[in-house]
């Protein structure tokens, strides 16, 4: 489960410090204490920044900072897709076998997969997204709470 | 051997219950007719739970180790297949508790403390009937006295039934939940859920239902039944004691308050204040009963393999034949309806003024094995003038042959106080 | 193998435990050091619980059928089981309940349905401590909301004590009740029960104990507590799940209203009115947990045969080389008292900014099965300033060398962060 | 269990009926729905008269007849005596075999020495005992309620 590139994000994390955003949001994974501070900065749908703040494992820590890398610049379309994708990989308890064009939306994201099998992490994992979800919808409008029901 | 439509291959049934060997009074063949009070275990149930407990044994959630994990996905399981089995909408609907009786109660705490538009106070009204199991009744006599609320209830009719003739006077615009019993422990009636939950949802009152005789026997869909919370019990369905289902519609689990607050219900925890998990966890204080989740998973894989429907056929094609036999004994009384229709496989009945507990006694003697009396449900032999019945009451394994042993038996203790 | 004085037999005793020989991992042994979580069930637990379902099971009480009046005597046989266990005065004082949260529950609703001189309202105040299980935190939130009583508690010392400086503010004349925990499960501390126990009788306050972590460990004598009320688990003393006990003194059972309503707890039910059987059954609605009770007693007769004193002095011998062994581990600091003096088995620690989690999680892909988190404690972690800890905790069939192993395993641990 | 005595006293009761008595008492036995309404009368502590009413099973009922037959005419520490002798026997758990000096005390009572093996049926034999118990408390003053949370 711990993949090297897991490993680099969490020692060495992308975009970490909290900067200037469009929303806030703060989300707790209530059955670990993992917590992140999230703020999303948007020009259109253009994602500007994606800056957090948090304390967690190394999952939920090395998730956060892909998350920065993959989703900064990005157009909101494309980062939802990333997002769904990263999210059905995650619930796919271990069944799922990443194959090429999983693998080009999500980069880096692809070494969670072995995550997916436990669990108790598959939280950890999504807790960043999950929290930029969140703060997406608060930030472009929208209900923010029917959002995270049905995350 | 009697051979009857609709039966079961019971000789290969009866092999998967090992107790069902067992002799008693100096080798006396066991036959077991008191399947109301709670059933016997296949070979498979007792597996599961040895397994579970030789292999997986741990704490649920929030494990990160193998065997938590494992169990988890064990308990988590079973909650699948509880869910599939009442073909609930939704697995988070499913909560287990430690029996039926707890799963009324934590209904009638959730109302009690309650936001609008569910509290239950002075200004409103319970309903349940006079046929309910004390389980469904003292529940809400507790929290009538402790909020104030009317208690309300259908009476009986002679034959055995719902009296729902003055419908519209019991269930009215101040009544918030009625609570009834699907199929009556004492009198074996099925009651007419139908028009019960038309009248119920004309005023807006919630309706939860006892399927504690139904769900061991017939096939039980939640979806069709349109209640808003189905209680049952594990121990009667073929799964261990200690365990219990509340199903309940998501929104209302959603909306209403928890009730018993400890571990693994709570999402976040401070001295000043706590939040709740979502349901069902919000309703799971504590370590939940694990293995006897496990258990009552696999009881259901035992019945699904032979068929809620098989089953019901069966036990329709016993209860017939039992009625009739029954008729047969001078001076017994059946209470309860008298024929088949609308009835479960429960038959409680007098015999002259032989008291019942003699009437067990003898039986047992013999090794039939029945329950007397009042089978907490003392109001119905209050109604009917009775101090207590005599009851059998089948099961998948159930034969005519033990049928026909009661009959015998009767007559046996007719000889002896005759 | 490391030789500590006061160590039992371990290779005797863990044959009894099927569990133990479990590889995980890809053939890595299981060193299972969770069991403050939950512990594992000698073979001996499981033979009752089979024999029970395979000779005996039936409903309790009431029956005149032989398998009913066995179950019956097996079950009431294991209530004396734990009477003569925990030294109760009294058999009619032990209440089985499903875990120990809903034991203390019980004891928060008894008191906020009670009349005087016990009622828990607005004018009177509840008092706990700061390192409970969330299962003695929230039932005391949930009734200071519900009656509008004030909820205090005892603060925490540097090094993981209660902080009893300001005792005689804490507990006042308005105390109602003092409920804390004997053994801490996430800190290891064992409370000072007397002084506690003298301020509370000062001002008249009742005294509930949670023996979760106590009962399975050492010798427990309600007598000797002093306390009205002690709760516990079965599944942490090596019983299935499913099983709790709260034992209370006798007159307050007589005199405290009823928690759950339903079959077995009452005397007499009518349609408009019921009364209610005496204690102990007045607190057991509905089919109790039979097994699980029979499965509790032979637990208890496998603990007695060793003998709790000896368990208790296995587990100190252990805790003091644990304690010893994780000072040597860099970056290790233990959250809690860390000698092995008023100290249980559990120890919890963090290992430098490593998060719990993933100190667990490599322990385990080492077959090492401790637990992370905030162990249903998370006021202890927020009083401590950190996220979570990892908690090794050890029992009668631990041995110094799976200590090692986990010394072991946390040196692969920082390796692998590092 | 069902010794021809106690089918006797069954078909055949003595002094049934209710009739003037100093104190009357209604005990339930809540398990099975046995009910005995029982009146005693005194001549000083001679006891002159037992008089009953109630339903219930053989054994109680039986219990009672008894209990007439035996305590009618005796002083009250005589049918103390009984009393208490007949409670030890039917706690006795089937473990007690009568010996000879019980069986002068107890004479027909030592019938139900069988039904002491069946835990659910020992509280119909002693129904009328306790009841006998409570309404000699009462008639004879001295607190009833006491008395019974001893019995
Ligand atoms: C100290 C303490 N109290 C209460 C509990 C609750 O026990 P249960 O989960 O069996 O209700 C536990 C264990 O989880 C505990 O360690
Ligand atoms: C109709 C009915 N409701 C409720 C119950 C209570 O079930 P339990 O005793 O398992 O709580 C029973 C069985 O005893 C029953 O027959």
């Amino acid at each position: 489960m711990y993949q090297e590139v897991i490993l680099d994000h969490y020692k060495n994390p992308h975009g970490r410090g909290l900067r200037d955003g469009d929303a806030e949001v703060h989300h707790v994974n209530p059955t670990c204490g993992d917590e992140i501070t999230l703020r999303v900065k948007y020009d259109g749908t253009t994602i500007e920044d994606v800056s957090y703040e948090g304390q967690g494992c190394s999952i939920s820590q090395a998730s956060a900072s892909v998350l920065n890398e993959l989703l900064v610049g990005k157009d909101l379309a494309d980062a939802r897709k990333i997002q769904e994708t990263f999210l059905e990989l995650m619930q796919s308890k271990g069944r799922l076998e990443p194959d090429d064009a999983m693998e080009d939306v999500l980069e880096d994201a692809v070494a969670f997969a072995g995550v997916s099998k436990y669990p108790a992490r598959v939280k950890c994992a999504l807790l960043s997204w999950m929290a930029w979800k969140d703060a997406t919808a608060q930030a472009l409008g929208g209900a923010a709470d029917a959002e995270r029901k049905t995350a | 051997m009697t051979q009857l439509p609709g039966l079961l291959d019971t000789e290969a049934i009866r092999k998967d219950f090992p107790i069902l060997d067992r002799q008693v009074h100096d080798g006396r063949k066991l036959v077991y007719l008191d399947n109301a009070a709670t059933s016997q275990k296949p070979r498979q149930v007792l597996d599961a739970l040895s397994e579970y407990y030789e292999r997986y044994n741990a704490n649920v959630h929030r494990g990160v180790h193998v065997l938590a994990e494992e169990a988890t996905a064990l308990y988590e399981g079973a909650r699948d297949k509880v869910a599939e089995f009442i073909n609930a909408p939704s697995r988070d609907e499913v909560i287990f508790t430690k029996n039926a009786s707890e799963s009324l109660n934590l209904v009638a705490n959730m109302l009690g403390w309650a936001d609008e538009p569910y509290r239950v106070d002075h200004e409103t009204e319970i309903v349940i009937t006079e046929m309910e199991h004390h389980s469904n009744i003292v529940p809400w006599q507790l929290l009538a006295q402790r909020t104030g609320a009317k208690l309300k209830w259908f009476g009986l009719t002679d034959d055995g039934r719902l009296d729902l003739s003055n419908i519209n006077e019991v269930i009215t615009e101040k009544t918030k939940i009625v609570s009834f019993v699907l199929v009556s422990n004492i009198l074996g009636t099925v009651n007419p859920v139908e028009t019960i939950i038309r009248r119920a949802q004309e005023v807006g009152a919630l309706v939860c239902i006892d399927a504690s005789q139904a769900a061991p026997h017939m096939p039980l869909d939640v979806q069709a039944l349109q209640a808003d919370f189905v209680a049952f019990t594990g121990h009667k369905m073929c799964g261990p004691t200690g365990i219990g289902v509340l199903w309940g519609r998501q929104e209302l689990l959603e909306d209403l308050p928890p009730f018993l607050g400890g571990g693994e219900m709570i999402e976040t925890v401070s001295m000043h204040s706590s939040t709740y998990a979502p349901a069902p966890h919000k309703f799971e204080a504590g370590t939940p009963p694990i293995a006897q989740a496990v258990g009552l998973g696999a009881a259901i894989d035992y019945l699904n393999a032979i068929g809620m429907d098989k089953v019901l056929a069966h036990e329709h094609a016993l209860t017939e034949y039992a009625v009739k036999r029954l008729g047969e004994v001078p001076d017994l009384r059946i209470i309860g309806p008298t024929t088949a229709e609308d009835r479960g496989a429960a038959i409680s009945f007098t015999l002259g003024d032989i008291h019942p507990h003699d009437v067990g006694q003898v039986l047992d003697e013999q090794g039939i094995a029945v329950r007397v009396g009042h089978h907490c449900a003392r109001p119905v032999c209050l109604r009917y003038g009775i101090p207590a019945t005599t009851r059998a009451s089948f099961y998948l394994y159930s034969t005519p042959a033990e049928i026909d042993a009661l009959v015998e038996g009767l007559e046996h203790v007719r000889n002896f106080f005759g």
